[in-house]
């Protein structure tokens, strides 16, 4: 139960956490434009190809999507109550709770996997490749399923690394028996999943959302 | 007497350091050959251009050389050349901290820049690629050169600059010492703060959009291919919505610099503190709003072309807010005339000459003709050598005796100095005519009627690498005969000069207590 | 006044009739860029030299100007509006093209300018225009951006692949303006040129009517044209033992471009879009073709190299069975080499794009509107051989 | 991170309100909304985002340095998303032009004149 190493440059150990926090955020301004130049795409050929996108959005599974947000949801619930009960010093329920935000990120993967999977059997392939742009030859389906998969695919990259460092931490926590003041490390990375959750709760209704009546 | 530079003088002390000052001197080496390397480019360039057809490389040489010339002097040289050297070594000075806030993440962009730089070569050496930096699909696209190494060599060192921007924000918040505010703080960290701003707000659209290049042209995803729906006008608003800003930052620095070579050479504190660091943040916020002035006829909407060119005009209201208060500053001071401060009058024409012209160019009309000729190749080189360069000599020669403990020879300084301002206006101005009489850019066969001016302009050329290497020779001999240098040889109140010469490990004996002020010349000096 | 700024500044003659207001605002802020940089140099020269430090340690006071720098910057921001608003409405002026100017289609191709007329004469790197007579442009280009560029006009508009974008211009007098490509395009970038003829009204009529342009205008001596041979021309491109552009590196394109050659590939199917015996490779890449059994198939790789390995099997329609099979005669890197020549030669237009090139009035389409009809009317009853 | 924990209730409540806000979406994507469906579903998209980055992000108890990040990022996506999204939305309409004339080939006659199809086997006339 010994305190974190207090660094020669910080002058107290909550100046150094507020440093960890802030670094944590920049680099999340960062992750964030990085989205930022999909979601441009996203704008630029939905002004362009209206009509098409409404198509594109119908022809995407609402209910997966949907079942997909309440697992992030969950998952962003369960990993922000694992920090607060780390801080409360109950270690079990802890760890349990990163556990269970792992499942959530291993099963958004498993879905997303499934709905790839029906987009591959109807032959819509990232490039406007596959028999389904034969039937359907307009341009902007081209363009809206080519920024489906890029948005989609580098989102579930970026769920992936969570489930990958939460999975660490977990095993950290329970290795080293972290107490209460080890709790802010947990925070940055409960912040990077509730980073990767809220950039999802913008994709669903662009994907899933805007335009699709049926 | 123990210092950084002779502490512990083993090869795995510097290589796995996590001393602020020596990452910088390691930055300082690699920059210094980034600029050599872009500079024999630029040299080729010229010497391609003595006459209009083919003097000694072919047009296919000469495409990759303008395309080298371009991706290693932006990325390699002038992007990380203040933040990552001066930015890194004096930051924690200036703010009385031992280190910057996360050592181990400093050392990891070193090795960033050199995976990035070593990506780079591999492509330069493999083939080279021949599509200018901007990268413009459908062109880029198709080109069969090797395009890729390039790309992911700039990609991985995009990562560099955004972790070294986010190590100088953190420092800058959390690090300054006792009783220092945000209007204590040395103007230098107000641009290193800016610059770190835009570097992590920017940089990622870059990653992104050479991702997205490398997407296209590896796996032929046709995101940019009109046939299937793209729309190559998109790429290019991505790519200068990072470029622009990138272009801040590259001159934000240079500002930086001149904020404290003024005050300290007049012995004056500034004409107005608040000015200079507000219109800091006003250009590195503004600087986001204008990438649309490289677009105007590209074919961009009419409507977004006038929204762009009125902001464009903005940004420049900032700079002229800071060039007002540098000059304002000599008024009433004790100005002693030593290279930085010749360096920075070089900086003040030729930054406010091509300051205008930038200003000329967001007149949606005019730009029409200027748009991808000389003109712009001259303005750009008038920002970016011409303020850019000047400054980062500038910041070369005033903190020389804080790095090395050495004094460079004034007499060759000043001549060097002279060589270079004359060498550059040589060069690049006769390129402002050349834009005029409609030479369109990257040209390797151009009409008869403009070689007079490029014979001018590659003898200009010439005279500025004699004024370049100048610098380096005295720079050099300093190092192991230079005269001793005083803790404050220039008798300058701003904090990095109360350290010891050069500065120990820890940079300070015993925790600094400042003075309210920076610049406060109306006290005798403390340190 | 107007003849004098502009050879100090070294501008081209002002052609076109926008060029002469492009010019007086250039002198307005290039006059003043050169003012505020010299104003700014001076003052520091003064000060250095006013204020020179006379004792190490003299101190100095501590000065405040604040109302000073807010009236700069007044100034400064009125100074910016004013130029940006006349700047703005003159390119709004020179977006917006007029609705009874005459039309003529340019399309930019990897290194060189190709113009159409409505009334169905088209020609290489020189555009033929009537003087004082407005004239729109609807430029497109066949495979990368490229970016029309007339110096003497002051205009400048990119041709982008799969897109018209358009300009127009009202040329003054007659004569021979250059026009270069602004945007780089690859190797040939700065070759890429061409001529404005600009010919008296009359003139361009004998021209449209079929006498071929050297008749026509006295081209200055030694004035060298620009053809489409130019670019492999020992003149133009001496590089004697340098990389010649035969030496060029050779893309893909170019060695399936030999193999088609070698194996006979072109003695049945054409490269330029003309039909022969077997369906033309240009613009077949990605492109829906229906066979003879009617069922619809992309033309991707996956098709083209089944149907070299065995042809028999998708015969597309209105095509004889007649091509042997290449099984085991051609090896994989010959087979991506051919692929690779005929995704080169892909279509960048959209396939619904409208293209502009030749629009002769008959009798099953609609009327050309933009065209005036007597002049059609003539044209196409000219011999075929005076309109290429 | 402040050291004061928080009561056990307060994420699993967020969560619920996320949760309301999510159905509240998915229901409104069935109704006819014209042009406001966009608007609409990215407000509830933001009110989502917002209780989460202020809950569970420990926003209400961070410094000020931290919140100002949290509100200019968000900035920066509006700016590009917006100024890139103008441009294709004020583009000049598409000239209307005469479609290109395609050339039908007729069924039984070579398109080159003078070669006509071997008749007969393999002839190429059979229906």
């Amino acid at each position: 139960m010994h305190a974190p190493p207090l660094q020669h440059h910080f002058p107290d150990i909550e100046q150094q956490r507020h440093a960890a926090k802030l670094g944590t955020w920049i680099f999340l301004s960062s992750e964030l434009l990085f989205f930022n130049a999909l979601f441009a795409i996203y704008a630029f050929y939905r002004v362009k190809y209206p009509e098409m996108f409404q198509v594109g959005v119908s022809h995407n599974m609402k209910w997966l999507g949907t079942i997909n947000t309440a697992i992030l949801i969950l998952g962003s619930v369960c990993i922000a109550s694992a920090v607060n009960f780390l801080r409360l010093a109950r270690r079990g329920p802890a760890i349990f709770l990163t556990l269970v935000t792992c499942l959530c990120g291993i099963g958004y993967i498993t879905i997303k996997s499934i709905e790839y999977g029906f987009h591959f059997d109807e032959g819509i392939y990232p490039g406007g490749a596959g028999h389904f742009f034969v039937e359907h030859p307009e341009h902007g389906l081209k363009a809206f399923f080519t920024t489906y998969f890029l948005l989609t695919g580098l989102h579930m990259i970026h769920v992936a690394i969570a489930v990958a460092i939460l999975g660490w931490m977990a095993w950290w926590v329970h290795r080293d028996r972290i107490g209460p003041w080890g709790a802010y490390r947990l925070g940055l990375v409960a912040l990077y999943w509730h980073f990767v959750d809220t950039i999802w709760l913008f994709l669903w209704p662009m994907f899933y959302l805007m335009g699709a009546r049926t | 007497m123990k210092n950084y530079l002779n502490d512990e003088t083993t090869i795995w002390s510097w290589v796995a350091t996590t001393d602020h000052k020596r990452i910088g001197l390691m930055f300082f080496v690699l920059t210094i050959l980034a600029l050599m390397v872009g500079g024999t480019f630029a040299l080729l360039l010229r010497l391609e251009h003595l006459t209009p057809r083919y003097t000694i490389m072919s047009a296919f040489a000469y495409n990759q050389t303008f395309t080298l010339h371009g991706v290693i002097m932006v990325w390699f040289f002038l992007i990380p050349s203040i933040p990552s050297v001066f930015g890194n070594f004096f930051v924690p000075i200036m703010l009385g901290a031992q280190d910057v806030a996360f050592p181990r993440i400093n050392l990891f962009t070193v090795y960033l820049y050199l995976a990035g730089a070593l990506v780079v070569f591999i492509g330069m050496v493999v083939g080279g690629t021949d599509t200018g930096w901007t990268f413009y699909p459908p062109y880029s696209a198709q080109t069969y050169t090797a395009l890729m190494p390039v790309l992911v060599g700039v990609f991985i060192l995009g990562f560099s600059t955004i972790l070294t921007g986010l190590n100088l924000i953190v420092t800058i918040h959390t690090l300054r010492a006792k009783g220092m505010g945000w209007m204590q703080m040395p103007l230098f960290c107000w641009a290193m703060y800016g610059v770190s701003v835009i570097q992590v707000l920017a940089t990622p659209v870059l990653g992104m959009v050479l991702l997205l290049l490398t997407i296209d042209h590896g796996l032929d995803w046709g995101l940019f291919d009109p046939a299937r729906g793209g729309d190559v006008v998109l790429f290019q608003h991505l790519f200068w919505f990072y470029s622009h800003p990138a272009v801040y930052i590259m001159i934000l620095p240079a500002m930086g610099v001149i904020s404290e070579v003024i005050p300290t050479f007049a012995h004056k504190n500034p004409l107005s503190y608040r000015a200079i660091a507000y219109s800091t943040f006003g250009i590195a916020f503004i600087g986001f709003l204008t990438w649309g002035h490289h677009m105007f006829v590209s074919g961009m909407s009419t409507f977004d072309a006038g929204i762009f060119g009125i902001l464009s005009m903005f940004v420049a209201v900032f700079s002229a807010i800071k060039v007002f208060t540098w000059t304002g500053t000599l008024y009433k001071g004790a100005v002693s005339l030593k290279t930085p401060l010749v360096y920075v009058f070089g900086f003040l024409f030729l930054f406010v000459f091509g300051g205008m012209t930038g200003v000329a160019q967001a007149t949606t009309s005019l730009d029409v003709h200027w748009h991808d000729t000389y003109f712009i190749v001259a303005h750009f080189h008038f920002i970016m050598v011409g303020a850019s360069l000047t400054a980062w000599l500038a910041a070369v020669h005033y903190w020389w005796p804080k790095m090395f403990g050495r004094m460079y020879p004034e007499k060759w300084a000043i001549a060097a100095a002279i060589l270079v301002l004359l060498g550059f206006v040589g060069t690049f101005f006769p390129q402002f005519l050349l834009g005029n009489g409609g030479m369109p850019r990257r040209y390797y066969h151009y009409a008869e009627k403009f070689q007079p001016l490029h014979v001018m302009s590659t003898a200009g050329s010439w005279v500025l690498a004699l004024g370049l290497l100048l610098a380096l020779v005295y720079l050099l001999w300093s190092l192991f005969y230079g005269e001793r240098a005083p803790r404050n040889p220039w008798g300058s109140r701003s904090f990095e000069w109360s350290a010891p010469t050069p500065p120990p490990k820890h940079n300070f004996e015993a925790t600094p207590v400042f003075p309210p002020s920076a610049y406060d010349y109306s006290r005798p000096v403390e340190f | 006044m107007n003849e004098l700024l502009r050879q100090i500044l070294y501008l081209p003659e002002q052609a076109s009739t926008i060029s002469n207001d492009i010019d007086h605002l250039h002198f307005w802020v290039i006059g003043t860029t050169m003012a505020g940089s010299s104003i700014v140099f001076f003052c520091a020269i003064w000060f250095t030299f006013r204020y020179r430090r006379r004792s190490e340690d003299q101190l100095t006071p501590q000065v405040r100007a604040a109302p000073l720098e807010l009236a700069f910057i007044g100034f400064l921001i009125t100074f910016f509006v004013v130029v940006w608003v006349i700047g703005f409405r003159q390119f709004v002026r020179i977006r917006t093209p007029p609705q009874d100017a005459m039309v003529v289609y340019v399309t930019g191709k990897q290194w060189m300018w190709k113009f159409s007329y409505p009334e169905g004469k088209s020609t290489i790197a020189t555009l033929v225009v009537p003087a004082r007579r407005k004239v729109k442009l609807m430029i497109t280009s066949r495979d990368v951006i490229h970016s029309f560029f007339v110096p003497a006009f002051r205009l400048k508009q990119d041709a982008l692949p799969g897109m018209y974008t358009t300009l127009w211009f009202e040329a003054k007098s007659p004569g021979v303006y250059k026009i270069f490509c602004a945007e780089y395009c690859g190797l040939d970038h700065s070759r890429m040129w061409g001529d404005v003829l600009v010919l008296d009204p009359e003139e361009f009529d004998r021209w449209m009517e079929g006498t071929p342009t050297e008749d026509v205008v006295a081209m200055p001596a030694g004035y060298h044209r620009r053809t489409i041979a130019d670019h492999v021309h020992p003149e133009v491109n001496p590089a004697p033992f340098a990389m010649t552009v035969e030496a060029r590196p050779r893309s893909m394109a170019d060695i399936g471009r030999e193999v088609a050659e070698k194996r006979g590939c072109l003695s049945c199917h054409t490269l330029d879009g003309q039909p022969h015996l077997g369906p033309t490779w240009r613009g077949l890449w990605g492109r829906t073709v229906t066979l003879t059994t009617g069922e619809k198939v992309v033309a991707d790789e996956a098709y083209l190299t089944r149907s070299m390995m065995d042809p028999m099997v998708q015969i597309v329609q209105s095509f004889g069975p007649i091509m042997p099979t290449y099984q085991g005669l051609l090896d994989p890197a010959e087979v991506g080499a051919l692929l690779e020549l005929i995704r080169s030669l892909r279509s960048t237009l959209p396939d619904d794009a409208r293209y502009p090139v030749p629009l002769v009035d008959q009798a099953g389409r609609p009327p050309l509107q933009h065209v005036d009809p007597d002049r059609a009317k003539v044209v196409r009853d000219l011999p075929a051989e005076l309109t290429p | 991170m402040s050291e004061r924990p928080v009561s056990v209730w307060l994420f699993p409540g967020i969560g619920a309100v996320v949760g309301a806000l999510l159905i509240l979406s998915f229901v409104l994507s069935y109704v006819e909304m014209g042009r406001w469906t966009t608007w609409i579903h990215l407000g509830i998209a933001t009110v989502q985002s917002a209780l989460v980055v202020w809950f569970s992000m420990e926003l209400f108890e961070s410094r000020f340095s931290v919140r100002m990040l949290a509100i200019i990022t968000p900035l920066f996506v509006l700016l590009l998303v917006a100024l890139t999204a103008v441009d294709p939305a004020t583009r000049a309409p598409e000239e209307v032009l005469v479609p290109n004339p395609t050339i039908e080939p007729e069924p039984n006659i070579h398109p080159i004149p003078g070669i006509a199809y071997p008749s007969g086997a393999g002839g190429h006339g059979q229906p």
